[in-house]
């Protein structure tokens, strides 16, 4: 590290757990987020700000005029323009001496694995169960951990799946039947912050899991009831049925 | 057999009412304890259900003195445009 | 509402607990936030992004370069810049149909009170103490709900004080003996996202406050343990010899 | 009586350790339970104090069964330059 990035980190290379080995492996990291919505936006802004040294952003759809409620990545000049480019512009805005890779395509399970096999840390802020369950799936083949968040209503959630793990449960073990009631924030609506609140929490875990400090949410899931300001901290254990987890350990 | 029942989230403002407490002669399961306290209304298979704060399936036999608690996945997400 | 705010702010208006009667709501509030560094960065961004009609922003001093591994309102481009200046910027960049005024100066009892007279709401995040102590006794004079959030290390924590209430704690309850030892993330470092987190549960708590909505966490505090990831729910008493508050009610 | 003894935060850090039990013979202030369980360390008036998660101040007697917690007030902010 130059002069210039120990004054740019110093206040988290001040802090015991972090220090300027916590701060090398956070510029040596590569962390792909999938999705540069609601959640994404906060997850990579602070990864960013951080100095996460490569971050992969991945989305195929462009910034709509009822984005900009909760995409705080994203301005209202940047309408029409796709969002890894708008988000692109803003993380290096941020911070210039980190690598930005925009990914514009839209994922089979053999261009996501192979992407996924690239990084250290996987953040799903996707929008949907069938893109949620793919991200899983390559996420287990690949052994790469799992931030999973999401976000709608007056509601969130967060866990983390450490696959390289035998013992962590993987995503889908939440799903026996993931043939569940689509819900989208155009149907459904939700409160612009919640999505700050979870999406925050996605860099927080990714950095402890990159840095090896503190203990991740692994086999627990936080619930967040917004309307009563609770959390709920949920015992997840593998599912001994699981047809992804189960599959690959075998 | 005691057994107090809670709804979270979305799920609490759907059924109008945040906690019940239950008494049952004999074991139930998840699915049962849902039933009895929700006036047998259909229990979907996508509601997420804890036993004590730990995840379980609906088939799960709930003890004396569990907490069930019902919630809603949040499987959205707002990406979408 | 024109058409252009509607589909803006559809995806919130679409739930049943704002609704078009929740956003008018929102677009007729007045808000206070006092700091734009690490909490001030998210509170303001989603507050704005909402649709809050007013935000009036308040801090003297000037970006730095030790600030951007955190304060995400800022870019690097702004070093040297009035963080209110570049504040403004960020967030009518954000959303340009609401009203930003930036406020450049150091308070003291009398004009803190005197602004704080004129907003819905007030929310706190400054970094020391004595501010915080004069930010709340402005709340109480003035009876203005406030929404008081901390980070550093690794550590978090939220609380609302509804001062218009007389059962409501204030602040300074918490203080029997205010004499505490300082601690600034210069000397004590702060882990980026953790700002984040706390920021935009302020702002979350802020919406309820003016949406009237769910329950805020007026007599609770959380507190987070971010090694943990683990959150405290500690239920607070009004101090019966509390010196602003009694005062008051008396 | 038996109590349970918790340190949240930076505080478990530096005490290097998360949660201690203690019996006590006599009824014990909230300060006393910091001094059996930390080995008469002074306990600083600004570390806060919550008996059964409810804030108290530390002349507060505790009662058998309560669980103690100890953690560091979040003052600061990260405003500074």
């Amino acid at each position: 590290m130059d002069n210039n990035q120990l004054l740019r980190y110093s206040r988290q290379i001040l802090l015991p757990q972090v220090g300027i080995e916590g701060q090398e492996r956070l510029l040596k990291a590569k962390v792909l987020i999938i999705g540069m919505g609601g959640l994404g936006s906060p997850a990579a802004m602070y990864l960013a700000a951080a100095g996460i040294g490569h971050l992969f952003i991945s989305d195929f759809d462009k910034v709509d005029l009822s984005n900009l409620q909760r995409q705080i990545i994203h301005r209202t000049t940047d309408i029409g323009r796709y969002k890894v480019d708008s988000a692109r512009d803003t993380l290096l805005a941020l911070n210039p001496l980190i690598t930005v890779t925009p990914l514009y395509q839209q994922w089979n399970n053999t261009n996501l694995s192979a992407q996924v096999a690239e990084v250290d840390v996987v953040l799903d802020c996707s929008d949907n169960l069938p893109t949620r369950l793919a991200i899983n799936q390559a996420c287990v083949q690949t052994q790469t951990p799992l931030v999973s968040g999401s976000a709608i209503r007056m509601e969130g959630q967060i866990s983390v799946f450490r696959n390289q793990l035998p013992e962590s449960p993987c995503y889908r073990c939440l799903y026996p039947n993931p043939s569940i009631p689509e819900e989208t924030c155009t149907q459904t609506g939700i409160l612009a912050p919640i999505v700050g609140i979870i999406g925050s929490l996605q860099a927080l875990e990714a950095m402890k899991l990159i840095m090896e400090v503190g203990e991740v949410l692994m086999g627990k899931l936080l619930w967040l009831d917004a309307m009563k300001m609770e959390w709920y901290r949920v015992k997840l254990t593998k599912n001994p049925h699981c047809p992804v987890c189960q599959d690959q350990s075998s | 057999m005691t057994i107090v029942v809670k709804f979270f989230g979305s799920l609490r403002e759907e059924i109008g009412k945040s906690e019940v407490k239950l008494t049952a002669e004999q074991p139930l399961t998840v699915a049962q304890v849902w039933a009895q306290a929700c006036d047998e209304a259909p229990l979907h298979h996508h509601i997420w259900t804890a036993v004590n704060m730990t995840y379980v399936d609906q088939n799960t036999l709930v003890q004396d003195g569990d907490e069930v608690a019902f919630f809603p996945p949040v499987t959205g997400g707002s990406d979408e445009n």
